[in-house]
């Protein structure tokens, strides 16, 4: 029998290794998996690339994975927040990357990764500091640059409900990169707020199917980002 | 600003409205005209913010403020949200600026700061692929520099993409000629208005190129 | 007030004129707007290109559009039919050409389309007769080819259910080409099978959101291609 | 053949079975492995044939013929569907063939007659990104002609793409050195097979190169 469902948020990431890559869903606290960051953040795995579209806030979910050291690179289209200073004080000293993607682009080259789509033309970032090393090339007389699918070792989702064949639904504007980064990594590791039998999610309405999901975990209650925040709480 | 704008949106359109003083324009559209806001997040037919203690974290627009969903809305990924962008499906996006040049180029992203973390968002999609692109911004900064200029010293976000700007001074398009005079605010003369631009005006009525 | 809905299909399609680029949603008979089809044979509009998985079966939906002689190049994966050779007459004898495109590439190509990228990467056919005339190119190693986005002035498509936005669901593997086709053309013509008011198509299920959608009719009872065809229907 | 191609059918494989004799090989899978089948049209999860009477025409497969959905399937549009195949999502797919080559080429789309209506489908999409590519075919054409031969004369499908044959004869893998027998079918020597092979084959048990 397929069964994807383990145990612990622990468990889900033991295997997440040093240098790996790993996506992280979420646009702002919408569709964080703050569980299976801090499950990270115990694990240990350094020197990773994240992608997700932000930084985190405060000093919880991505922020603390991030104040702890253990990311050497950020792929983010938009890496400022009100309330985080993490992510700015270890770019100027340069212990953390940055590579800055428009946003729309940062998702068509991660659904491209997933589709085996290894490069596409996009009208965006034309004329702007952001083509700097990209190839430009015409259309029809329109000019468009060059950009790379993006693929990663493992994805971090949050949906709110799930199967144990990985079928995934999400809860409104949480469901962001998540549908596109599960696509695009080898390991896709979702935390749902409910586990449900198969057959329960309706197939018309499944957003996420099972075939890009390699694991699920049950939080049936999830934090959220901004309370935490709000509370000034810390993480670990 | 926003007032004025919103008069210039039409019943029926799907508009993207830009983070700050953008997001203002909704309130103003007249009430019997049935616009469609689309937030890149993933929401089209997003509605007003929640009455207090009704919001969600989970319901939020770009600028990760909570919002509502109207009757007819849908929910999508983001790769779907900025098919409608660069597919050229949204007919309206309004956003604020830095610079605005002449030729319509804009600069909204970035001071080019050596110490300022770099961060762009959306924005360079959305110009890139909006059908009409208008911005709302003050005629001139804080210290009285021009914010229309002839050419944009700030890293543009994109390359003759603005078609109309809204400043507290008038409404000014973009035309073959440069910036063509459309409106001007009540009692601000066009002498007024061209001194605090960095590049030449044409006047209200004047030949648009 | 927002109001997509046309009273007829014949008003649906009444602007449709010669030589214009129609998308015709369906694999098979599953999710062929064969209403749609039907009126548009009646509007008369001839050297139709037409986007479609198939070329039709029998003499009824597609097939007797392009029996009626209005189609000049059909752009398909599998223009063949153990019912139907409607098609294959036309195409020896020359007077309907064909441009053949891998069913995965044809998809694609449409939803490329749809988002605003002109052209994209693809391992499809390499070293394979359809690689002909397409520029080939290697990426991390391996050789892809390039493709380019397909557009079209009018998708005709069927849905399940729809709403006066133009919000569209589908009814299972019905759903195939059309969510692209409704991306890609400029004109996008939904027929349903019922009309319902905004706000009762759940935000989370929706299918095809309505900004992509420019005409809504309502086709309560539609004929099923397999059982024309099996009555020896042919239209008109 | 299909009987035989089920046992390799490992439990929790996502499976895109082809058109034809290779859809045979779903009854065949010992009861115990959960496999979930694939169908390019849109629907992961794909069942066994409805009963009689019970069919839906718009619930169909990539031959078009009327299929269920088991519990925790999921429908989707064509571009999702082919980005599971081009994304290298899927684990194995089954197909039939005209001709495979001894370096793994697969011809079964066209025998280039010059009246034939060229018709692809999905097969090129499924060798370029399916995982691993197993072949079902007779071992020689009806006239007795070699169907695996050095290099297929056939318009290929791919090139270099086929993992594993299973033929009426042997079941055969694409080796480094080619055609490697890996099982003959029973009272079938290795010399019969041979003959009826238009390139050489590596024995069993051989060096597989």
């Amino acid at each position: 029998m397929i069964n994807k469902e383990v145990a612990t948020v622990a468990d889900a990431v033991a295997d997440v290794f040093d240098a790996a890559t790993v996506m992280i869903g979420g646009f702002g606290e919408a569709g964080s998996p703050i569980e299976l960051i801090h499950a990270l953040v115990d694990q240990g795995a350094t020197n990773l690339t994240v992608i997700n579209n932000n930084t985190g806030s405060g000093e919880v979910g991505l922020a603390a994975l991030i104040k702890a050291g253990r990311v050497s690179k950020m792929i983010c289209s938009y890496p400022r927040s009100q309330n985080s200073m993490v992510f700015p004080e270890l770019y100027r000293s340069g212990r953390t990357a940055l590579e800055l993607v428009p946003q729309g682009t940062l998702a068509e080259r991660i659904r491209a990764g997933g589709a085996g789509i290894p490069a596409f033309y996009t009208p965006t970032a034309v004329g702007t500091p952001l083509e700097e090393g990209k190839e430009r090339r015409s259309f029809d007389g329109r000019d468009y640059l060059l950009e790379h699918g993006l693929t990663a070792d493992f994805a971090l989702i949050k949906g709110r409900k799930a199967d144990r064949h990985g079928n995934v639904v999400y809860n409104k504007t949480a469901r962001n990169f998540s549908p596109l980064m599960a696509m695009a990594a080898s390991t896709t590791i979702v935390q749902a707020q409910s586990i449900v039998q198969p057959g329960e999610l309706d197939p018309e309405v499944v957003v996420t199917p099972g075939i890009f999901v390699q694991r699920v975990v049950s939080v049936a209650d999830p934090a959220h980002e901004s309370e935490l925040v709000a509370a000034g709480a810390s993480y670990p | 600003m926003a007032e004025r704008c919103a008069l210039d949106i039409q019943g029926g359109a799907y508009v993207n409205l830009g983070i700050g003083i953008p997001e203002l324009v909704a309130a103003y559209v007249p009430e019997d005209r049935e616009v469609i806001y689309h937030t890149e997040n993933g929401l089209l037919g997003m509605g007003p913010p929640p009455a207090p203690g009704a919001g969600e974290p989970e319901l939020i627009n770009a600028g990760k403020r909570q919002v509502t969903a109207n009757p007819g809305a849908a929910y999508f990924h983001h790769a779907d949200s900025f098919a409608m962008i660069r597919g050229g499906h949204l007919d309206l996006c309004v956003l604020g600026a830095l610079q605005v040049s002449a030729a319509g180029d804009l600069a909204n992203w970035s001071t080019g700061a050596r110490d300022a973390i770099p961060a762009v968002g959306g924005a360079m999609d959305l110009v890139a692929g909006v059908k009409t692109v208008y911005v709302i911004t003050q005629h001139t900064t804080r210290d009285g520099d021009a914010k229309l200029v002839e050419s944009c010293t700030f890293p543009l976000t994109g390359v003759g993409v603005v078609d109309r700007i809204y400043t507290d001074l008038a409404v000014i398009d973009i035309g073959d000629a440069g910036f063509q005079v459309v409106e001007l605010s009540p009692g601000v003369s066009f002498e007024y208005v061209q001194e605090r631009t960095g590049a030449r005006l044409l006047p209200v009525g004047g030949n648009r190129g």
